[in-house]
């Protein structure tokens, strides 16, 4: 018996002498495409915490005078860095869309006595995104 | 069990803030990265000097903004990224530096947040 | 002979196997057969020692789930049709121990779904003489879906979570408590929100949602998980701000 | 342990014979469903008879591919088997008894019902010998005595003989 089962659950017996166990490999996740899907849909958050970082550092180059926000601009325009923001923006850009189609099984929504659809609730999600979007788009760049 | 009933203590709170993270990584990160991390780099748009830069971040509310905008899609991260490392890598044993590692992190990238923040004149 | 396809089947025997393999059939191809039609031939005409769980045949008793060329499945619901001419491969439901061939072991999850009290729980049991607890249509519809569930352990074979950590309560089950929370003649929520609010309950759960693709009968036990999460952290904050609310 | 003995050596333990369980329970399926459908006759209960009795004599013939001691569904197959056999003539013997015809029970040589002498329970026994006899146990009629079945106009003209 493993320590890891529930306690009081696994017994054998003359009749069940011996099981056989299969351990899960570590890279159980490259088995299926879903589960390869999920797997990046976790790491997604590492993009989320990298581009706080960089907004920090603008922030913080913004805080030290105009010298320190060109040579933060200047770094930002290095190839790498675009090549990684592309990445990171394509993560998110995951990361919204799973996180919207799966908002509606976890928070139901009743209206009328009947369960919202939640294909009318990852819609309205979108369109809120949309909407939020354009409005910091617009607050930035006016 | 002693030394786990803490852990059973904050996991509400750790899942809550996860879940506030990923509705602002999901609302608001799509459209920075694109304007800071790519459309202004690549001169789509013109530049955002530091003089506009500087009145924008004047206002509290915007202080606030990026106050949130940075710290709960760090709880984000810790979240996902300690499961990630704990399922995925089956390193159950290093639970405990883990959950230090990814919530500290989160933590302390809050706490910076508020400093570089209200360290603008 | 007719046509024929060809069977790949998980035989382990404890008393003389060190590890369980794969044993090649070739048994008649008919397009109404299911998977199980399939493994009943081997045990009537083939090979009477093959041993596998099985009753109704109509996806209601839940005993005939196997892995189908890797994926959890009823095989009374399963039909060879679906992977002709390609062989099929049949081997015992993933993360649970094997006890011979094509059984597994299951009381990890029979004592799992016992810990959750999927059962009414009432504060003061009404007698017979006062009747029965009434419900409306739109009451039943809260929990129905969860209801469905036949325990056929599908959902465990189906979720990385189970595999990596057996501690984990697992899909059906916590669906199952979900189901009773959400029935309007129950009052056990707090009885069940001690054993699912911890780690190895609902929060151990990372939403990869393969439990719900793999249900036979659409419970949805991924859904049920988020959503008492959410449950379970409001109540965490009411708890802190009213500390000494009713325990 | 008695009986796991008396399994072991007819079953678990056996190695000579020939028949495989799943050949003599399809036959006692054909036998039971030709012989003892809804519709029977006593000519076809009698046939099914004959053929219950050379498959009981043949599963005494049985060898198991299994003899594993661990989940032996086989082993299990063969005991239902037996008990199957034992009931499929139970049926099989009632039927033959009961000249009459009352519910899914249809001989079509005795189409009428005869409350007279059959509103009783039938009970089989097995003799010493390993035949068996019928014996009957009265009906005791609590809230709905039993009535002739009847469908279509005939319903009516009953209610209406009732009073309703």
């Amino acid at each position: 018996m493993t320590r890891h089962e529930a306690k009081g659950a696994t017994q054998y017996t003359p009749y069940h002498p011996r099981w056989y166990r299969t351990r899960v490999s570590t890279y159980w996740w490259l088995w299926k495409w879903y589960y390869l899907k999920f797997v990046l849909r976790e790491l997604s958050s590492i993009f989320v915490a990298y581009f706080v970082v960089i907004t920090l550092l603008q922030i913080h180059s913004l805080g030290r005078g105009p010298d320190a926000y060109v040579r933060f601009e200047e770094r930002m325009r290095n190839p790498l860095m675009i090549a990684l923001n592309a990445i990171s923006f394509l993560f998110v850009l995951f990361h919204t869309i799973t996180w919207f189609n799966l908002a509606p099984r976890a928070m139901v929504a009743h209206l009328g006595g009947k369960r919202v659809p939640d294909a009318l609730i990852a819609c309205s999600n979108y369109v809120a995104w949309l909407a939020i979007s354009a409005v910091v788009a617009w607050f930035i760049l006016r | 069990m002693a030394e786990e009933a803490p852990k059973k203590f904050l996991e509400p709170l750790f899942w809550t803030l996860f879940s506030a993270g990923g509705v602002v990584a999901a609302l608001l990160m799509p459209v920075h990265i694109f304007l800071f991390g790519l459309a202004l780099p690549l001169g789509w748009l013109q530049d955002l000097s530091h003089g506009r830069a500087l009145a924008l971040i004047e206002h509290p509310l915007v202080r606030i903004y990026l106050f949130v905008f940075c710290s709960l899609p760090l709880f984000h991260w810790a979240h996902r990224f300690r499961y990630t490392l704990y399922d995925g890598l089956q390193i159950k044993h290093l639970n405990e530096v883990i959950t230090v590692f990814c919530y500290g992190g989160a933590i302390i990238g809050t706490a910076l947040a508020g400093y570089v923040l209200w360290s603008i004149p | 002979m007719a046509e024929t396809i060809q069977l790949e089947v998980t035989r382990y025997s404890p008393e003389h196997d060190a590890a369980p393999a794969l044993q090649r059939f070739e048994v008649p191809y008919r397009k109404d057969w299911v998977v199980l039609d399939a493994l009943n031939y081997i045990k009537d005409k083939l090979d009477g020692s093959l041993s596998y769980r099985w009753s109704c045949r109509m996806g209601i008793c839940g005993s005939c789930g196997m892995m189908v060329n890797g994926e959890p499945k009823l095989t009374c619901a399963t039909f060879l049709s679906h992977y002709a001419p390609g062989a099929v491969r049949v081997e015992p439901l993933r993360y649970f121990p094997v006890v011979r061939d094509l059984v597994i072991e299951m009381t990890d999850f029979m004592v799992k779904l016992q810990k959750v009290k999927p059962w009414i729980i009432r504060k003061d049991e009404k007698s017979i003489a006062d009747g029965e607890y009434r419900q409306t249509p739109q009451q039943l519809d809260v929990y129905k879906q969860f209801s469905m569930c036949i325990n056929c352990m599908l959902c465990y074979a189906a979720c990385p979570v189970y595999g990596l950590d057996p501690l984990f309560t697992g899909p059906a089950a916590i669906a199952l408590a979900q189901r009773y929370n959400m029935d309007s003649r129950d009052e056990g929520a707090r009885e069940r929100m001690d054993i699912l609010s911890q780690h190895e309950g609902i929060w151990a759960c990372t939403f990869v949602g393969e439990c719900t693709k793999a249900c036979p009968k659409n419970v949805d036990p991924a859904g049920a998980i988020q959503q008492y999460k959410l449950t379970a952290a409001k109540e965490w904050f009411k708890s802190l701000l009213v500390p000494w609310g009713a325990k | 342990m008695d009986e796991d003995r008396r399994l072991k050596k007819q079953l678990l333990e056996k190695t000579e014979g020939r028949e495989h369980i799943a050949t003599i329970r399809d036959e006692m399926q054909k036998a039971i469903e030709n012989g003892a459908g809804i519709y029977r006759t006593g000519t076809s209960l009698g046939d099914a008879a004959a053929r219950l009795r050379q498959l009981q004599q043949r599963y005494t013939n049985t060898v198991l591919d299994d003899r594993g001691l661990t989940f032996n569904t086989e082993l299990i197959a063969a005991m239902e088997l037996g008990f199957m056999l034992d009931v499929a003539e139970a049926i099989v013997r009632c039927a033959l008894h009961r000249t009459e015809s009352r519910g899914a029970h249809q001989r079509t040589d005795f189409p009428k019902r005869d409350d007279e002498k059959f509103l009783v329970h039938s009970l089989v026994h097995r003799n010493a010998d390993g035949s068996s006899r019928v014996e009957h146990l009265p009906v005791k009629i609590t809230r709905w005595p039993p009535g002739e079945r009847v469908y279509g106009e005939q319903t009516q003209a009953k209610d209406v003989q009732a009073g309703r």
